[in-house]
């Protein structure tokens, strides 16, 4: 369990051109305090370095899911264990 | 109900008797095959890539699945869905929905397929025969099909 | 564009095969297979025998592909069906629609079968357990059904 | 061609329920002066005999096909060569 002076960590999962842009398929990071929605941790993604700015300069093309369930922007990190980010889906 | 994601090919009619072989209520079974074309936006294509979210994609699946069993009086069905490197003319993906009739039978497919194009974690790159690959967009058409099920 | 009927069963595999191997302009295949139930009215059923009208049918289901092919952008389309003596759990009718797109493939097959059922010439006497056979009465469902296409 | 003085004639082939109840699949007939349309000749096949009448006694249960065309009653059977009676039909 985490606490409040105990940064959580995730599991982070990249897809498809989100993947090609960060250059990373899969890390763990820990939650900065401040970052509690899903929308907040994207923003958060941009300071991380060119790569991931490039990653996550359109949040709005962006998707994401929280522990392999799709999410909007504004759902609440919690305690999820893994979140993915990557484009639309264009399978089938 | 299953749903399988793997890079080898599949046969329809293998998949079709697993499904339905010896159940004598099946009266409909409906099937939608999804292709690798040979032209993308009026350009040859030499090869595609399949990309998937392992673990999410199995769960996705396994939720539009469900969905349709709640909307559809289904007997069985089936999903599998190939990731990899494709070539044109091999299969994308297989959905099959058995009921006891037919319109049950091929609304399900028909929702089956909508669901997994929009909800799927799948993403498709194309490889021109320039060897430069793009991410293919997500389209409008497809939110707008999902629609009809809401 | 074909049809045809007879009383040998079909491979759907092969079939789809047939109609979209080397034909990469084809993105979407939908097929429909029709089987014989094991029950009819709440009774077990023994057999059913199809009947047909030679000449008619052929002439029927290929002026049903052509309305097919105006209304739906189809590469290719396939029926056969069976007529003679079935047993539960045989394959009774496939339908296949290719096109570049899946709603096109989806609704064709969906169109297809809707004709056939209330269009084409055939006949199914059924034979339950008590070796009566009776003939099988048309059902309003599938009158309503076509009317969607109107 | 036909002319007023000579019948036409005309193959008539049944299926299903009205081939078991008229007891034949196929005949040739003469068609009489007065039957113009395909209700007529459903009228006629009444008066053929009590298998004709039990296989016609519901006309509206029948349905015909004028050179493997789907017809109504008020279809005039004119120069076609067959027509068909049967049931509606239940395949697929």
């Amino acid at each position: 369990m985490s606490t409040p002076t105990e940064p959580r960590t995730l599991s982070v999962r990249y897809f498809a051109w989100v993947r090609e842009k960060t250059g990373i398929s899969e890390e763990r990071i820990a939650v900065p305090a401040n970052v509690v929605t899903v929308g907040d941790l994207a923003m958060w993604m941009q300071t991380r370095g060119p790569e991931f700015a490039a990653a996550f300069a359109k949040p709005d093309a962006i998707r994401a899911a929280l522990d392999h369930r799709h999410v909007k922007a504004d759902a609440v990190i919690g305690q999820a264990r893994e979140i993915g980010f990557f484009p639309p889906v264009t399978g089938g | 109900m299953s749903v399988s994601v793997h890079a080898a090919d599949f046969d329809v009619s293998t998949e079709i008797g697993r499904l339905s072989d010896g159940d004598t209520s099946i009266g409909a079974i409906a099937t939608f095959i999804g292709k690798v074309r040979g032209e993308a936006h009026g350009k040859p294509l030499i090869s595609m890539q399949l990309e998937h979210y392992p673990g999410m994609t199995e769960a996705e699946l396994t939720r539009i699945e469900d969905e349709a069993r709640t909307r559809f009086h289904l007997t069985a069905s089936r999903i599998i869905h190939r990731v990899g490197t494709l070539l044109p003319g091999d299969n994308i993906v297989l959905v099959i929905a058995c009921s006891q009739h037919r319109h049950d039978a091929i609304a399900a497919c028909d929702f089956l397929m909508d669901y997994l194009k929009t909800q799927a974690p799948f993403w498709k790159k194309e490889t021109g025969s320039d060897g430069v690959g793009s991410w293919v967009d997500a389209r409008s058409s497809d939110d707008e099909a999902l629609r009809r099920w809401r």
